[in-house]
């Protein structure tokens, strides 16, 4: 069954190809069909194949299918090829089922836009590079799925592009996006020069056997590394682009934005993790951007008004906890804590879309509210997102990947205090935002007409994505609960285990560590209750009060990143760009031609026409040889 | 014999600056005639009678000949042009002093007396139709040419051509007429 | 014998076409479309029946640099032409001559498709033009004799000048002189620095001969040889372009006709890096590694320079050509690298280059024909009025800043990869230059083909002409860009060949990165040093 | 008769020769600036003749014959251009001729 | 030293070119008809031809020291008597437009022809000046051929004075050379030249004696006459003086000073390396914005004389190639480029204004064919002769390490192509904002069928010799190889 590995990715690329052809002779129902089918053949080709994987592991606990050889130059022969191996396996799954239910809420969500077929040419590139990245076995194939789901992501945050301000979100994630691989593209250059290879295994079992712990070779591959999952995973310093990224349609931040391309740094690390057990210092600096970014983008989260930014600010919120995760070598924790994500995150963009849409595209959540009776079936499963979201404890599974997160960020060797505070501050935070939205949308009185209301094409994949956000949890249930955890012992096959050798380790696996979590996310719930829901006119007048305005300005507009970025970095380029755009050399090159006709006019009146100055300049001449006669 | 040379080589030269300055034709080239002689003496006191003699014969007396004949012909009389500021003068006698002085410093480094034998027209005969032989019958060919040249130049226009017939000309060239048909003499303006 | 042909062919017809095109302009337009499309046919033939031999290298101790050069062609021609000068007429080609002829002889076929409609006065001529420069393009890729080659780089000058002073657009007669100007001077300087080189190998060896295997490996004093490098990096440089003497580029692009773009981005400026790889690096191997970082830091500002001004320009044809200057720059500092990877990577980049190049040419041009303007100012929204057309340049733009999957990645990742051996800091400003190729790229479809349609614009799609072509070259940018091995198999015996002609010099790299990986398989430390810089 | 040295005539040459050179730059009508050629070719006949009597050998005195009969050339062709050039400028001030110049 | 029969045989050339100027004036004399002085003079350009074989056969070359026949001279006479049979078949067509009679015209042009193939065989200070002289009257003769034109009048005024200067500068530094050395045979003043040291005297007579050729060929400082003379005077007679006159000088000119290159340090050579590069300069310069054709073909013409200098200023047989061939190609191209001019001219005037060739491609498509191809020549572009010519200049000049003047020869030629390329602009591209036909549309001229041929003649040796010039080469090594090279 193993076979079928290529299909998986095939299909969705069959998909655009035939999307692409058939364009105009498609209808919207066809296009649909295509469109959506692909991926379902795709979720069925994967449950059939990561299935067999689980039931039946192969050899080694990985498979490596090799399609042809892509190039061979002096020794270096990347091939198209895809390798399985249990971290594959859960992003495989996760692309796959809620890429699925993406598309089939778009097939309804979009039905009234004329790019319809377009959409979803773009959304199967997307799903074929994103499947390619996951499954590529050497990191030249990774780079092509990385930069094609760039590109898909340019594509779909520009796809209403008749506003130029969608257009400029788009360009500003793609090249944003760009600057990290550039780092991402240097660390394959080093890695080929220092290794031979760019195949991800060969390349880490050479990287293991030739260079010593900590030597400063390991550290720049891995910084480098780190440099372009910043990049797409929208991690500071690189962030800047997600908030904007908002413009596109909702599936596609659901998808994109939520579910699959920002965790393709995630991805990127987890799957070269000897790389960074080899270089402590590149753990360390991603702990750090972990932790920074968790911070600086929850509290981000807290006081934005559009819907859409407030959960593309929590998206960054999250990835921190996932590379914070990483970064105190908590490696499984960090995939859990993506598997866990993707459902509730997609699942709250879904229901934000329903919402938005029901508004006739009202983005500011101030002007929605009292949905919850108007629009029960989304206020349900929001609420059941925003509580994974907010680590509701027992019932949801965003309790258990981030409780598992946030131990280990105590427990293991690298986990610090100073972490932990950080990442229980950042819970808290998380808590009071999301709960923020549902008071907010859903509670109070209602402000704009409902319009439109979702049928089942778009509520199923809600209800589906509620029931995972519940389920997903209980696959690897914390120590101090039972001894039920399947997921670690299956993403041990792959990943090094988690070593609680910290010096608080015993505390950190034990409820206690458990128990303040608990009590943090029931505080957050309960205050951002009295904040938003009684005391509404007391925060809004807290919020705007001289002290407070100008703190809550800096942090709605992402901590002043743009601000800098625009001065530091984009109004020079133009500038000189400006300056410079009749080409400097050309006024060197025009220079020399006048040179040339100042000589001819000089020359030319010295043609004065008259017999007695031409004798004059040949005696001239003469005179002036024979003195250099006389005078040698 | 030799202040003779310094006497007529004074004479020469003092003619020849007074050819250049003098602003009356005719009076310039009657001392160009001067100074023609005074360079025939010369030669004879370097030792070529036969050379002075054609000086005197063909230089004086044709082409001096030419000249008086010229000057009569486009009766000038003594229509002096304008007369130039001698301050004119001031450029040309800074170059050509300098020329002069460049030559005349190289002469004087060291000097070689004049064998002194006399060269006779005998020996200019026995060379002039000996090696040179080739070199007298170019010299025939120039003067012709100057021959036909002159007379092309100094003739008339075409006499069969007035300025109907050139009409006519140009109407060949459309493809009206044919050329060979002659024409009238075309009136020059007076001589 | 069938190398002639190359030449003879598109020569012969082009005096056809003009007599044919005084009577019927299709006819002009069906022979220039034979003199173009059947010596690709030939070039395609022995290409494939020489596929076999192609591909392996030379055996480990294979023969020395003299003696390689000699036997190492898959076909070749020599005759006596001016014996009183030591001048011959001797073409050769390998594996490197197939390749450039293929693209010679495709984009020759492509500029005479896309000017179907597009020209319409002096047809007959406009096609001699064409030809004439497709022969001396043929010509200068088969010449290996020094003299045949200058011969054929000046002989393309006159066709290419017509072409763009007579069908070009508004200051063309300004950009065809500075066109002509610019190579003629170079191209002296390196005529210069050819008969200095022939005489210092007469008076070595008392053969006065421009026959280049014989010229190979003069012993001479490094300074003398660097000036002479330096003559024919002059001529190599300026068609290359390469950044300070690369202004004549855009001007030539802008306003040449769109056949004349397509092959002045085509091929033309792949004469300049031909002539490096063939010619000036072999020769002056000790010179060439002198000169490298400076080559280097000039290629790297090429790289960044023109992608800075595609961005900043207004008219259309001008930001493509800009582009151009850009990918060169790429392919500069991946000629001073000298290693394998890095060579594969600049035949590959030529190949790509004038695929997506040519392309955007042939689009603009085609845009031009439609609203008479390049002005970007006066475009925008042109997706919703030709939706296939707005695809098309998304794929070319994508294909311009360098997007995986298609051909120009895997060259310029291959480039990139090659000079990180010799100098990280190009390589990561090389990368850098990637950036700014995106920030171009983009710029140029928003103010183009997305945002609102304000202008009131309303022209038909693409005809059918125009989607076969741009289908054509779509179809190879992607094959390239997921399957390039045949392209690489072709060059390796070339590559190969050049890098065993430059083995002594200063110029080898330590050991590739092929052998260094089967040393690490060994477990043998290959130890932390930071890059093989010489 | 012999004492007279070969320089002190070159130098007169010399000096005639510029005497003529400096008319031919300075004078305006056409006739004068003839008579300074036949002065210069004068001179120059000169001093061949010096140079031959220092020799002792009749090749300079040959070659005065043919400067000679140079000169008659130059100046017949001359003077008859001399004519058309009056009727044609009305008048033989040489610096009328300007008319082609740049 | 008596003058055998054999002597006369081996000066057969110049007694047959003798012969032919005194037959048509002859013929004149009895009646006066266009076409017999055509034949006649065309009988005596090919009997001077044919006499080249009978000269070449015979065994020793010296007839009196004044003059040797050897290959070298035999070479140069048969190009210039070529050159004057296509000056005299472009004159057929043009002179009938004269008001005055045409027979002295093609007396005068066999007497130049006459003078110039002294200068060729040349070996004696006596030829050399009467060979000199001859030319230089016929030339005075032909300027002012159309007497009733104030040009043609204002131009032979300019040639005449500044010709009788420059002969005067001559014969005195012969004078100076002959006092100092007392030979005036070519082989005394070469071993003068190789010899020179520190002798002030025959130093300044060498260079009062380049005066005179420096003025023939036109190089600067002594090029100033020639834009007027070109403009003033009739098409065919500009030609002449721009091929024959310079070829027959600068054969001459390697006879006599042809060790000069071998001591790179001397005076002489330094002058001439100043004067080679001034001449490059201000010859391309002076023609950047002209607008008079006759007057670019004229300040080209002072620059490729500076290209031949520096191909003589090389040492070694391939210098003597390199002139040699050059020479031939530069006829050719002046030659075809003045016939265009020839051609196109209306009866009034010279059709010498750009404005009466723009356009011209659609007009008059032949002429601007070969003109195009005239100016790639002379540009020295691939297919065409000047390219092979510039080639092997190149080669000289860099063989002998003369970098100054190989650079300075890059950089001028291109200035070149600027106004090369102006007039063929002119000639096939419409301006955008020159809107309806050209300015004035030139009448067909008559008699053109010959000129037109003759055009057509001069365009194919020029495309067939650029392409593969080995037999011309091998011509041009035996004739140069006759030369005393050191």
């Amino acid at each position: 069954m193993l076979s079928l590995l290529w299909l998986i990715p095939a299909l969705p690329a069959a998909g655009f190809v035939l999307l692409v052809l058939l364009n105009r002779r498609l209808g919207r129902a066809g296009a649909a069909w295509i469109g959506a089918g692909s991926v379902g053949l795709s979720m069925l080709a994967a449950l059939l194949v990561c299935g067999s994987f689980i039931v039946s592991p192969p050899a080694g606990d990985a498979c490596r299918q090799v399609l042809w050889t892509w190039m061979d130059v002096a020794g270096f022969t990347p091939a198209i090829g895809f390798y399985l191996d249990a971290v594959s396996v859960v992003w495989v799954l996760v692309i796959t089922v809620v890429g699925f239910l993406i598309h089939l809420y778009s097939t309804e969500h979009m039905e009234h836009d004329e790019g319809f077929t377009r959409f979803f040419t773009y959304l199967n590139l997307f799903v074929f590079s994103m499947l390619v990245l996951v499954l590529a076995d050497n990191l030249l194939l990774l780079y092509l799925g990385w930069e094609g789901v760039g590109l898909c992501s340019y594509l779909l945050i520009a796809f209403w592009q008749k506003d130029p301000q969608n257009v400029y979100s788009g360009r500003k994630a793609f090249i944003v996006t760009r600057v990290g691989d550039t780092a991402l593209i240097a660390g394959l250059f080093l890695l080929l020069t220092q290794l031979g290879t760019l195949e991800i295994q060969p390349l880490l079992r050479a990287a293991e056997q030739t260079w010593a712990p900590d030597s400063t070779v390991a550290v720049v591959a891995a910084l480098l590394i780190l440099g372009g999952a910043v990049g797409k995973s929208a991690q500071v310093p690189l962030q800047t682009w997600l908030p904007d990224a908002m413009a596109g349609p909702s599936p596609v931040s659901a998808l994109i934005h939520a579910a699959t391309m920002v965790t393709a740094g995630v991805y990127l690390i987890a799957r070269t993790t000897p790389l960074f057990e080899l270089a402590g210092d590149a753990r360390l600096a991603v702990a750090l951007v972990g932790i920074v970014t968790l911070l600086i983008a929850g509290f981000s989260a807290l006081v934005q008004h559009d819907l859409k930014r407030a959960l593309a600010y929590s998206t960054i919120s999250q990835i921190g906890y996932m590379i914070l995760a990483l970064g105190v070598s908590g490696w499984e924790a960090g995939v859990f804590h993506f598997g866990t994500h993707a459902f509730f995150k997609a699942l709250l963009f879904l229901g934000a879309g329903v919402v938005i849409e029901a508004l006739a595209g009202e983005h500011d959540i101030f002007k929605m509210g009292g949905l919850a009776r108007k629009l029960p079936a989304v206020f349900v499963t929001f609420t059941v997102g925003a509580a994974a979201l907010a680590a509701l404890p027992f019932v949801t599974n965003g309790f258990y990947s981030k409780d598992l997160v946030i131990s280990t960020t105590l427990g293991t060797a690298d986990g610090n205090v100073w972490l932990y505070v950080g990442s229980i501050l950042g819970a808290f935070v998380t808590t009071l935002y999301s709960f923020r939205l549902v008071w907010v949308v859903f509670f109070g009185e209602a402000h704009t007409e409902v319009t439109r209301r979702p049928r089942w094409r778009q509520t199923m994949p809600l209800w589906v994505l509620a029931v995972f956000s519940i389920i997903t949890g209980f696959l690897w249930l914390p120590a101090w609960i039972g001894a039920f955890h399947p997921l670690e012992d299956f993403l041990d096959t792959a990943l090094p285990p988690i070593e609680w050798t910290g010096r608080y380790a015993h505390f950190a696996e034990s409820a206690g560590a458990a128990f303040v979590i608990i009590l943090i996310v029931y505080g957050g719930i309960f205050l951002s209750y009295l904040l938003w829901v009684p005391w509404r006119r007391g925060t809004h007048a807290f919020a705007a009060s001289p002290v407070v305005r100008p703190l809550a300005a800096f942090w709605l507009g992402g901590w002043g990143f743009d601000w800098l970025y625009e001065r530091v970095f984009v109004r020079p380029v133009k500038w000189f760009a400006h300056w410079a755009r009749h080409d400097l050399v050309d006024y060197v090159v025009d220079g020399i031609a006048w040179v040339n006709l100042a000589g001819w006019r000089t020359l030319s009146a010295g043609q004065t026409g008259r017999l007695r100055s031409y004798v004059a300049v040949a005696g001239f001449g003469v005179v002036l040889v024979l003195a250099v006669v006389v005078l040698r | 014999m030799t202040i003779l040379f310094y006497i007529a080589a004074a004479v020469a030269v003092l003619a020849t600056l007074l050819v250049v300055t003098r602003r009356n034709l005719v009076h310039a080239l009657l001392y160009l005639v001067v100074s023609l002689f005074a360079v025939a003496v010369v030669f004879y006191t370097l030792g070529a009678p036969f050379v002075a003699a054609l000086e005197v014969i063909v230089y004086a007396g044709a082409i001096m000949m030419l000249f008086v004949f010229a000057v009569m012909l486009l009766n000038l009389q003594a229509a002096s042009p304008p007369r130039v500021p001698w301050t004119a003068w001031v450029g040309p006698a800074v170059l050509v002093g300098v020329l002069l002085a460049e030559v005349i410093y190289a002469l004087t480094i060291e000097t070689q007396p004049l064998a002194g034998a006399e060269v006779g027209a005998t020996a200019v005969s026995e060379a002039l139709y000996g090696p040179y032989v080739l070199a007298v019958e170019l010299a025939s060919m120039l003067l012709l040419a100057a021959l036909v040249a002159a007379t092309h130049v100094a003739a008339r226009a075409r006499e069969d051509q007035t300025a109907a017939s050139v009409e006519r000309g140009r109407a060949v060239l459309h493809g009206q007429g044919t050329a060979s048909e002659p024409g009238v003499i075309v009136e020059e303006g007076d001589a | 014998m069938i190398l002639l042909w190359y030449i003879l062919i598109p020569a012969v017809a082009a005096p056809l076409a003009w007599l044919a095109g005084r009577r019927s302009e299709v006819a002009a337009r069906w022979i220039a479309v034979a003199g173009t499309a059947a010596p690709l046919a030939l070039v395609a033939g022995q290409w494939i029946a020489a596929a076999g031999t192609l591909g392996e290298t030379f055996a480990a101790s294979g023969p020395g640099a003299a003696g390689l050069v000699a036997g190492s062609w898959i076909a070749d021609l020599k005759t006596a032409w001016i014996e009183s000068l030591g001048i011959s007429f001797f073409l050769a080609a390998d594996g490197l001559t197939l390749i450039m002829l293929l693209l010679t002889f495709a984009l020759g076929l492509l500029a005479v498709l896309c000017s179907w409609r597009g020209i319409t006065q002096r047809v007959g001529v406009f096609h001699l033009m064409v030809l004439w420069t497709v022969a001396g393009l043929a010509g200068v890729f088969l010449a290996l004799d020094l003299f045949l080659f200058y011969f054929f780089f000046e002989m393309m000058l006159i066709p290419m000048y017509f072409l763009i002073a007579v069908w070009g657009h508004e200051r063309r007669i300004y950009s065809a002189i500075k066109f002509f100007i610019f190579t003629q001077v170079s191209g002296l300087l390196m005529l210069v620095a050819i008969i200095a080189l022939v005489f210092i190998h007469g008076r070595e060896t008392g053969v006065y001969t421009f026959d280049f295997t014989q010229l190979l490996g003069t012993p001479m004093a490094a300074s003398t040889a660097f000036l002479l490098m330096l003559g024919f990096f002059a001529a190599f440089a300026v068609k290359l372009p390469a950044w300070p003497l690369h202004t004549w580029l855009p001007d030539a692009h802008t306003d040449a006709p769109t056949a004349g773009s397509v092959l002045l981005a085509g091929v033309l400026i792949k004469i300049g890096a031909y002539g490096m790889l063939r010619f000036m690096v072999p020769l002056f191997p000790g010179a060439v590694a002198e000169f490298r970082t400076w080559a280097l830091v000039l290629g790297v500002v090429g790289v960044i320079y023109g992608a800075v001004l595609a961005y900043a320009q207004s008219d259309m044809k001008r930001l493509v050509a800009y582009t151009s200057v850009s990918h060169m720059g790429f392919v500069l500092i991946g000629v001073f690298a000298w290693n394998e990877l890095a060579l594969q990577g600049v035949i590959l980049q030529l190949v790509c280059h004038a695929l997506s190049t040519g392309a955007l040419f042939i689009l603009v041009g085609g845009l031009q024909d439609r609203i008479h303007t390049r002005d970007l100012g006066k475009m925008g929204g042109l997706w919703q009025v030709a939706p296939r057309m707005g695809g098309t340049a998304m794929f070319f733009a994508m294909a311009s800043l360098g997007l995986p999957g298609l051909g120009n990645f895997v060259a310029e990742f291959l480039i990139l990869a090659g000079v990180w051996q010799v100098s990280e800091w190009a390589a990561v400003l090389g990368a850098v230059g990637l950036v700014f190729a995106t920030v171009y790229a983009l710029w140029m479809m928003q103010r183009a083909f997305q945002g609102e349609e304000t202008h009131g614009l309303r022209f038909a799609d693409l005809t059918k002409i125009e989607t076969g072509i741009f289908a054509s070259m779509i179809a190879a940018l992607v094959l390239l860009g997921f399957w390039p091995q045949p392209l690489i198999t072709t060059a390796r015996q070339t590559v190969d060949g050049l890098q065993r002609m430059t083995a002594q010099s200063a110029l080898a790299q330590p050991a590739d990165p092929g052998e260094a990986a089967a040393a690490a398989a060994e477990t043998e430390t290959a130890g932390g040093d930071e890059g093989g810089a010489p | 008769m012999a004492s007279v040295s070969l320089e002190h005539a070159l130098i007169l040459a010399a000096i005639l020769f510029a005497i003529g050179f400096a008319g031919l730059l300075t004078r305006r009508n056409l006739i004068v600036v003839l008579a300074c050629i036949e002065i210069m070719l004068n001179a120059a006949g000169l001093a061949f003749v010096a140079a031959g009597a220092r020799w002792g050998q009749a090749d300079g005195q040959v070659m005065f014959l043919f400067v000679l009969a140079m000169a008659g050339a130059e100046v017949a062709v001359g003077l008859a251009i001399a004519i058309r050039f009056r009727q044609s400028l009305k008048g033989l001030d040489v610096d009328d001729a300007d008319r082609m110049r740049g | 030293m008596t003058v055998t029969w054999g002597d006369l045989l081996t000066v057969s050339p110049l007694i047959a070119l003798t012969l032919a100027a005194v037959a048509v004036m002859l013929a004149a004399a009895f009646f006066r008809s266009h076409a017999l002085a055509l034949g006649i003079t065309l009988g005596g350009l090919a009997a001077a031809f044919g006499t080249l074989f009978v000269a070449a056969s015979r065994a020793e070359r010296d007839v009196t020291p004044l003059v040797r026949m050897d290959a070298y001279a035999l070479l140069f006479i048969g190009l210039l008597a070529a050159a004057a049979a296509v000056v005299v078949l472009f004159s057929w067509g043009y002179l009938d437009r004269f008001r005055v009679h045409p027979e002295e015209y093609y007396v005068l042009l066999l007497t130049a022809t006459l003078g110039g193939a002294t200068l060729a065989a040349s070996t004696h200070f006596a030829s050399f000046f009467l060979g000199l002289e001859i030319l230089s009257v016929s030339l005075y003769g032909l300027i002012v051929y159309a007497v009733y034109r104030d040009e043609a009048v204002e131009a032979a005024v300019k040639y005449l004075v500044l010709a009788g200067a420059t002969s005067a500068f001559l014969v005195f530094g012969m004078a100076l050379v002959y006092a100092q050395t007392g030979t005036m045979t070519a082989a005394g003043v070469s071993d003068l030249v190789a010899g020179l040291g520190d002798d002030v005297v025959a130093t300044i007579g060498l260079v009062m004696l380049l005066v005179g050729i420096g003025f023939k060929l036109a190089v600067v400082p002594f090029h100033m006459w020639t834009p007027d003379v070109y403009e003033g005077a009739p098409a065919p007679v500009t030609a002449y003086v721009a091929t024959v006159s310079k070829g027959a000088v600068f054969a001459l000119l390697l006879r006599f000073l042809l060790p000069v290159s071998s001591d790179q340090g001397s005076t002489v050579f330094l002058a001439l390396t100043a004067v080679a590069i001034a001449s490059m300069v201000a010859g391309n310069l002076l023609a950047l914005r002209q607008d008079n054709v006759k007057r670019i073909l004229a300040y080209s013409s002072i620059a490729h004389l500076g290209y031949l200098l520096v191909a003589f200023l090389a040492t070694g047989e391939r210098a003597g190639l390199a002139v040699g061939f050059y020479l031939i190609a530069y006829f050719a191209t002046t030659l075809a480029a003045f016939g265009v001019v020839t051609v196109l001219s209306p009866p009034d005037r010279d059709a010498d204004r750009i404005d009466d060739y723009r356009g011209l491609g659609s007009r008059r498509p032949v002429p601007a064919a070969v003109f195009t191809v005239v100016l790639l020549s002379l540009a020295g572009m691939p297919l065409t002769m000047g390219f092979i010519g510039k080639f092997v200049i190149v080669t000289a000049g860099s063989g002998a390490a003369l970098w100054a003047m190989v650079i300075v020869l890059v950089a001028t030629s291109t200035i070149g192509l600027y106004y090369y390329t102006r007039l063929i602009v002119a000639m096939y591209v419409r301006r955008r904002d020159e809107a309806g036909p050209a300015a004035t549309p030139l009448p067909a001229a008559p008699g053109g069928t010959l000129g037109v041929s003759v055009l057509g003649v001069l365009t194919l040796f020029l495309l067939v010799f650029g392409v593969y010039p080995q037999p011309l080469l091998r011509l041009v090594e035996h004739a140069v190889s006759v030369l005393p090279w050191p």
